[in-house]
């Protein structure tokens, strides 16, 4: 049976990319954002997923306010980037995982889920700057991604206990999946910030700390906020952190926290990386 | 006019709900079109008839006109999209937060600094 | 505060289209099912409703199976047809109600419901036939539309009980706006039918009897159905019934059937149009 | 192979699910672009060159080729693409539905009115 092994928590801000195109991981402004990756790195390689679920909002590559999903995911063998507006050069394509993608997607939305089921779907900065921060220099290919896009950008969107509870549709769905495979999620974004208006430049250290807290030992404590909550604590973009509420709901075990690097801020939000491992009961 | 979201309010926050999505339809329209360097370079070769295009408010077309970012934000622009705009300005994010809070960039980097220390 | 004040179950093939642009009402084959809907049409004229929310499923004009929603809803003040593939003139635009339809987002996908939310959407025969059928001549530009837009194309769909559940949210969240406003739902499409396989041609007469009945006075009996039983018992396309069951969610006070016309074959589908009345209970 | 929706099976019932709308994915592309008189005309001024450009299958051309519209199902068409094709060919729902059934058209609407009266 496939088996979710654990989950990562990470910024997937534009600025990263930049960065390590440029090289500045070891600049004084850098170090210490990426010297948290390493440890995350080695797990990853050390227990070589087969599939990542990768939880990430799109900022306007893919979906525009015309025709917005709520809940969006891929159900494709490969997934391609494309400019976002600032010329950057895109990069290799992801690979995807239709067989599992479709098998969730039967599963949660039999549950009530009302996704929007994709087959094409250009994924943006929010799932490739993880990928890029696992695995740099774009050496994902051989990691199988299955993208879950969650709107971030447009109210109405799903309140924090319905992105939880997508996270744990999606938990037993993967636990019901025959083949032997692992599954690691990643939930990306976050965490406080706030880019537009004159409260621009809002980050609030303490209260990403106790989200982070919060994530490992008791997430139904966040799924108690509202995305009003999260504005008003976080700042206007601290709804990104549904991605990572939703992350935390797929891990239906005993869950330990590996290791953490928060640090802020980076570009202008508060961003922490966290390894959670999950360890499944085992079947008597 | 659409509904609000939500009755809370948020000092210097501009929420993005239906009102909004529906004020800002044609100017975040245009900022989601500079995806394409085509767009991109339509806009700078006549950025008023590009506006026109895209059927922006005389109040849509003067915030354009002045990088005006919270004139933008009011008159219904997302701030996701507007990013594409203020990149083809190549303004990256410190300084869009300097425009919006009448700080320079520096000013307002020291700000996030210290922000990030927890120091508020 | 704005009312539900009743619903009608409705075809919306193409087929009609065709028999009403070419004047064909009056011939043995059309006229037991075009008799069935004066009653209709003198009731909305007697009522005049202000909104209808209009259930239906998009046959490939819209949406493809590239980003294809669960539930996807217009929130735009106009909406357009276009060619769907058979060179058939289009037709005027259809009048929205953006304030409504935003109201209803807002209020539904805090409960949960995964919208795809469209200010721009084109709007296929699923729409139009039934709009046309009750203001004949394409005379329906002063009634406001709210198209929700249920996926019946590919697997997997919202299962009834869902769609159930999306008619009751849609109902509170119509009960909760401020206006004076009287709203009617329309369910679109079905009943049994199957277009495609060796199977192509089924009609069940008695279980679309039999689901008009339940839809009256225990519409709870349909949502136990699965999508699968629909099938099983109404052919491959029953689960355009997901319409009807919708559209009976909305409809939380005491109904009554006023006018009913169940006629088998319309081209390949059994035919059940019905006229329900929906009183709320009067607050003390 | 994506995973198929359920075990249930319908006698003479092509279900439309994950592993068909992989399987039937270009298929679909082409019959969904029909809905433009451009793409119409194209396929009609060429069928074979328009379907290598939505990269059918052999065996999807050839289904194409004689119009068989229960091998375009097994090939992974949905019925409500496919009817694009089928309405580019006049042919309507009784038709295709003789087609599938190796009826005469006249034989298929027999049978609709035997099975609406519900004689079965
Ligand atoms: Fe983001
Ligand atoms: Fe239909």
């Amino acid at each position: 049976m496939a088996k979710i092994i654990g989950a990562v928590t990470t910024s997937h801000i534009p600025a990263i990319a930049n960065a390590m195109a440029n090289g500045l991981e070891e600049t004084p402004y850098w170090k210490p954002f990426f010297d948290g990756y390493p440890p995350v790195r080695d797990w990853l390689n050390e227990k070589k997923p087969d599939v990542i679920i990768l939880f990430y909002n799109d900022h306007g590559l893919e979906f525009f306010i015309d025709k917005k999903p709520t809940f969006a995911m891929g159900v494709a063998d490969e997934y391609y980037n494309s400019d976002e507006g600032w010329g950057i050069p895109t990069i290799p394509p992801v690979t995807g995982e239709s067989d599992l993608s479709w098998h969730i997607a039967n599963s949660i939305v039999d549950e009530g889920f009302d996704m929007t089921i994709c087959q094409e779907m250009k994924v943006d900065h929010g799932l490739t700057v993880p990928l890029n921060l696992m695995w740099p220099g774009h050496q994902y290919g051989h990691v199988k991604v299955i993208p879950v896009c969650i709107n971030c950008e447009q109210y109405p969107m799903a309140q924090p206990w319905r992105t939880f509870e997508l996270g744990r549709a999606i938990g037993r769905a993967v636990a019901s999946y025959e083949e032997d495979i692992n599954v690691v999620v990643f939930g990306t974004g976050g965490m406080s910030h706030q880019l537009d208006g004159e409260r621009a430049g809002f980050i609030n250290r303490a209260f990403d700390i106790d989200c982070l807290d919060k994530l490992v030992s008791n997430p139904e404590a966040l799924t108690k906020y509202s995305n009003m909550d999260l504005v008003e604590q976080g700042g206007a973009q601290a709804v990104e952190l549904n991605m990572l509420i939703a992350m935390r709901g797929t891990l239906l075990g005993k869950v330990t926290e590996r290791h953490r690097n928060y640090h802020a801020p980076i570009s202008n939000t508060g961003s922490g990386l966290m390894l959670l491992e999950n360890e499944m009961p085992t079947a008597e | 006019m659409a509904s609000n979201y939500t009755d809370r309010k948020f000092q210097g926050t501009y929420l993005f709900d239906g009102q909004m999505a529906k004020k800002g339809y044609g100017l975040n329209k245009m900022c989601y079109s500079f995806n394409d360097q085509i767009a991109r370079d339509a806009f700078n070769a006549d950025p008023e008839a590009y506006c026109e295009k895209f059927k922006l408010t005389e109040a849509q077309k003067e915030a354009i006109r002045n990088k005006d970012v919270i004139g933008l934000l009011r008159e219904g622009g997302s701030i996701y999209y507007l990013a594409k705009f203020t990149g083809l300005l190549k303004l990256n994010m410190q300084d869009i937060g300097g425009l919006q809070t009448g700080m320079s960039t520096d000013e307002f980097k020291a700000m996030l600094e210290r922000n990030g220390r927890g120091e508020v």
